[in-house]
């Protein structure tokens, strides 16, 4: 059995184990349906590390979760393989999926919004640049939202903001965690206005879930950039990059141009967040679901000692899909 | 007639030619009977200038809400309150010009007062970075917004930025989480924010201080996601299309109202608030009167809910 | 009548009218039937001004309160007449005033600090470094502090410490603003690790000040170094300073020692720390009574609104009395 | 007998001394007979230990608080708990490595560990600048007390540093200010808060993280209100009387506990916690989960009553 067969019939038993497990409206994740959605780079046979370029198996890069065996680069990997590698197998569902993106101002540029839209679901492969939903990391209920960077440059449109929105919702109503993988060049300019309130959107259900005290974990990847490190990205209780994630408000050129110098190399990456006290921490890509895992175990044990008479501590998959 | 030693911007120069041509008549003609060219050059002017100002363009506007004379947050607080009392730094290691805060007075009532304030002239706008803010600026409102809780004033900004400055030191100061955190924590307040644009509302530097339960905005100020000049760039690969980038983001007051997001345009003079500062600001202060009224009636809880409601409905997608 | 006797006539008036209204526990204060208490450069007749040494009658620069005609510099002025600045004609009763300095740790350098308790108090006439109690300015209740420098440089012992954690008790209890004027060099080593525990002390009163929503409002004077700069000071709502005072945390000399090199001549002056993000205003001392005054009306009007049927928002001195 | 290595301190060299004299002899007398010599230096070895151990000057103490290899908090935090998740940076611009911070776990609670951290050498030392934090360091700390209280973790900060740094940069970004918050929001927290001097405690620099509902100090620790060479700098005129402020200033623990101050003292083994820190912190951590134990009986408001009655009676004067 070849590789992609392997992925293909894992998916499938996926999917078949969720269709067993769902009745409400929850709808099951596209990744569980579909074969992997892969960009032009992953896709063929070789592909060129972005950190050492080193040729490597592109099969290879996908199994070791898009590290270079080299360098340990972190390529970017899409939603729907980030979903996988971080919920446990099979058990992750998806919710508001059916929300789809309009074209609210009639925005044209070189090209109307709209094509824009179709040509971004057919290249990536999502409907939009967010897929939120409710799974389990190492038996523990979270609320997850992954940010698709193939999707319009990760950007927040009002469907980004309305997922984002929804899913905290969902979090404070089950009192989830919330994990929100970041990626994104910041605001949808083609939805005008309405995008950069979505900034406003976010935080103010961010607002809501701080002081429900459930726990918010932010992961940043490489890039994330203007009104989504300017609004959720930027509010986790705790906020981690993936190495050499370029995170920041403004973009690079944007600042060489306004301060006419140039800047330091490790400039807004990761390991310059850290040095100057944004993120709590680096975690390799190969570690972060045991970290995560970790961390929301220590932020609920203690609550919890309190619930111990009730029995296990444990989330089912099955008891978050009647959630749902 | 006279336009104030305002400086006219490129669509108001015919107004301001036969304004002058007008001028050098009437001193002429004061000895000979040759008042009806003058007359007639009277009526073109009406008729020029109702012309010019009932078509103005996006970005027209926008020329109008960065006019180098337009007033700004100070100039409005100096002409609505009888108080200033400003109130300096972040506590931890800058006082950020290009934000001011401080106490002021509306019928009595205390009202913590924010601006992002841009300079007059070159100095100025050295101290004030041209009103763009440092991550310590946003701090500093935060620390305010958090003052105005503690002692039940009704928090109003004054809004009129490019932007959040894009530089080396907000990027290493963590510019991002500045502005998010007063998203999140402006979400949260439960004393009254009312918010008014007043000249340009640059992005997510602008909404840093912006969310609130009423937004107003002066009728030739402009609110946007980005900059026309960097949508342009962007989105058409040219500087050169800023002014179809502003009709295409629907940037003006009227498409703001008609979208939802604001709830009350102040109307400001003919060719803009800097040609009667006075009229303008005392229109404003009878909407600020008005809206302040309205949110007193509300219990805290009510209104933090009030601005949280408000929020959670912005967006437009479809749900199938 | 002669500058003195003028002053003396009024402060026996002011003692008389206190005396009167008064019948409770607190005392008078030792302002109010003791001649001012002047160092040696303000009782001589002339004086010469720190700022811009120009000579200056002593009667006049005292009159003038304490500032320089020619430049402006503000002198130091002791605790009494502060409190006689700021608050309303003979509106001011001391509380607390029998709290004494002991010698907890019988502490001896060159000399035995009870031996300096008593150089002290001689040379300072004043009991201890700060004076507490309750008064009016412009007919609005306040809860004042003021330090007495003069008092073995203003340093925090157990009684500053005890005597402003019980001023901000009182003003809690009776719904005050609080205001502390600072004047220090830090903490009194001669009480040890007592005297750094004031810090805490004074910190957790003010703590529960802030969860009373009442304003504190912290004057920094020439000069507030250390323990104090390091605790209540620094925590007003409202922080303001006299210009040109020197505020610190460690003192100019430690600092060139540890970083080996001169530091900018307007380093830790009130215009720094304004610069620096540090304070609200720097207001000078001829308009110091006006602000203190019109920053309480800002601050109570708006709580006042609700109850302004049941009368006038006023604070006699006589209804301040029966609370002390 | 054997030293491990520990660099011995001025009024340890005449055991030091003894200890090589044993050993070498030993080796010399294993095949002849002159174990009686031995076995008396043995004896002597023990009555001189004793003998200093048992009459440490407070200068002494302050010398073992500060040996270079004494453990600091990573070393405890190590040593007692088997989860270390270290959370960095105060969100606004810098990391500061002189405070450490995070999650730890005793008895499966999850803790919020907070330490001032030296560095072991010169190298680490720049990095953590000899454990004399800054603004950004007590503003860290700060952020994660909010943290912990928020998800109910206790916290323990473990004290050992000369002091808030006397910098230029720290007064300009109001180090004052910063130990000033902290003393009054550690006053404020509903979760319970265990200080440990572990080593030096320097000041309001040390106390910026110990306000704690209790305070526990090492056997050899010391806690001042000034170092002893400072005090002897202002109040001797000269820097040679540092035993004397030492003395004078009563910071040792046996002293700090007489005074009411400390609650308990955790014990070393003889010469210090670097001779053993292993033992040393199987003390601590008994200790640790005893109050930690006794401090989970309280309801969240009387944790915060009882370390704020805690701090108010300190102090001494006569009221008449
Ligand atoms: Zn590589
Ligand atoms: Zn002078």
């Amino acid at each position: 059995m070849g590789l992609k067969d392997f992925f293909k019939n894992r998916q499938l038993k996926k999917a078949a184990k969720l269709r067993n497990g769902t009745s409400t409206a929850g709808s099951v994740h596209e990744l569980k349906t579909q074969p992997p959605v892969c960009d032009e780079v992953l896709c063929t046979l070789w592909a060129k590390c972005t950190g050492c370029n080193e040729l490597l198996y592109t099969s290879e890069l996908k199994k070791n979760l898009g590290l270079c065996k080299h360098c340990s680069y972190h390529h970017r990997v899409t939603a729907n393989e980030r979903i996988e590698q971080l919920t446990d197998f099979g058990n992750f569902i998806e919710i508001n999926e059916n929300i789809y993106p309009t074209d609210p101002l009639n925005f044209t540029d070189l090209k109307p919004y709209k094509d824009r839209l179709k040509e971004a679901e057919k290249s990536s492969g999502s409907k939009e640049a967010i897929t939120t939903g409710i799974g389990t990391i190492n038996n523990q209920g979270v609320a997850l939202a992954v940010m698709e960077f193939q999707y319009i440059g990760g950007s927040m449109g009002s469907v980004v903001g309305e997922k984002i929105t929804r899913l905290i919702e969902k979090a404070i109503e089950q009192r989830l965690p919330v994990i929100i993988v970041s990626s994104s060049g910041g605001a949808r300019m083609h939805e005008g206005i309405l995008s950069l309130m979505q900034m406003a959107k976010t935080s103010s259900a961010l607002r809501k879930l701080h002081e429900e005290k459930l726990l918010y974990i932010s992961l940043l990847t490489e890039p994330t950039f203007g009104g989504v490190t300017a609004s959720f990205s930027m509010l986790g209780d705790i906020i981690i990059s993936e190495p050499k994630a370029r995170i920041g408000f403004a973009g690079r050129r944007v600042i060489e141009e306004t301060i006419r110098q140039k800047l330091p190399k490790d400039f807004q990456t990761a390991e310059y967040l850290l040095e100057n006290g944004q993120i709590d921490a680096i975690v390799s890509r190969s570690e972060l679901k045991q970290y995560l895992s970790n961390q929301i175990k220590l932020h609920s044990q203690n609550k919890s000692k309190a619930s111990e008479k009730n029995g296990t501590n444990k989330t089912t998959f099955e008891k978050l899909l009647a959630w749902v | 007639m006279k336009q104030n030693n305002i400086v006219p911007l490129d669509f108001e120069k015919p107004l301001f030619a036969l304004s002058k041509q007008i001028i050098e008549l009437e001193s002429k003609t004061i000895h000979n009977g040759n008042k009806k060219t003058v007359e007639n050059l009277k009526i073109q002017y009406e008729n020029v200038k109702s012309e010019i100002y009932k078509n103005l363009s996006p970005i027209d506007k926008v020329k109008i809400a960065r006019h180098p004379q337009r007033p700004y947050p100070l100039d409005y607080i100096n002409l609505i309150s009888p108080t200033w009392y400003e109130l300096h730094g972040d506590r931890t290691g800058k006082d950020d010009y290009a934000i001011v805060g401080g106490l002021i007075e509306i019928d009595g009532q205390t009202i913590m007062a924010i601006g992002t304030q841009k300079g007059r002239n070159i100095k100025e706008n050295q101290k004030r970075n041209f009103g763009m803010p440092s991550p310590e600026g946003y701090r500093k409102a935060l620390r305010l917004f958090y003052h105005a809780e503690k002692f039940n004033f009704p928090v109003i900004t004054f809004i009129d930025t490019p932007g959040a400055y894009p530089g080396l030191e907000a990027e290493a100061h963590n510019q991002s989480q500045a502005i998010a955190m007063n998203l999140r924590e402006l979400a949260g307040l439960t004393v009254p924010v009312i918010s008014v644009i007043i000249g340009e509302g640059g992005s997510g530097g602008a909404l840093a201080v912006g969310v609130a339960n009423r937004i107003l905005m002066l009728e030739n100020s402009v609110y946007s996601v980005i900059s026309p000049e960097g949508c342009s760039a962007i989105l058409w690969r040219t500087k050169d299309k800023a002014a179809d980038a502003a009709n295409a983001l629907k940037i003006t007051a009227q498409d703001l109202f008609e979208l939802g997001i604001i709830d009350e345009i102040i109307p400001e003079v003919e060719g803009g608030a800097h040609y009667n500062p006075k009229e303008t600001s005392q229109d404003l202060l009878i909407s600020l009167k008005h809206h302040l009224q309205e949110l007193s009636k509300l219990t805290p809880e009510e209104i933090k809910k009030d601005r949280q409601e408000k929020i959670r409905t912005i967006g437009k997608f479809l749900e199938v």
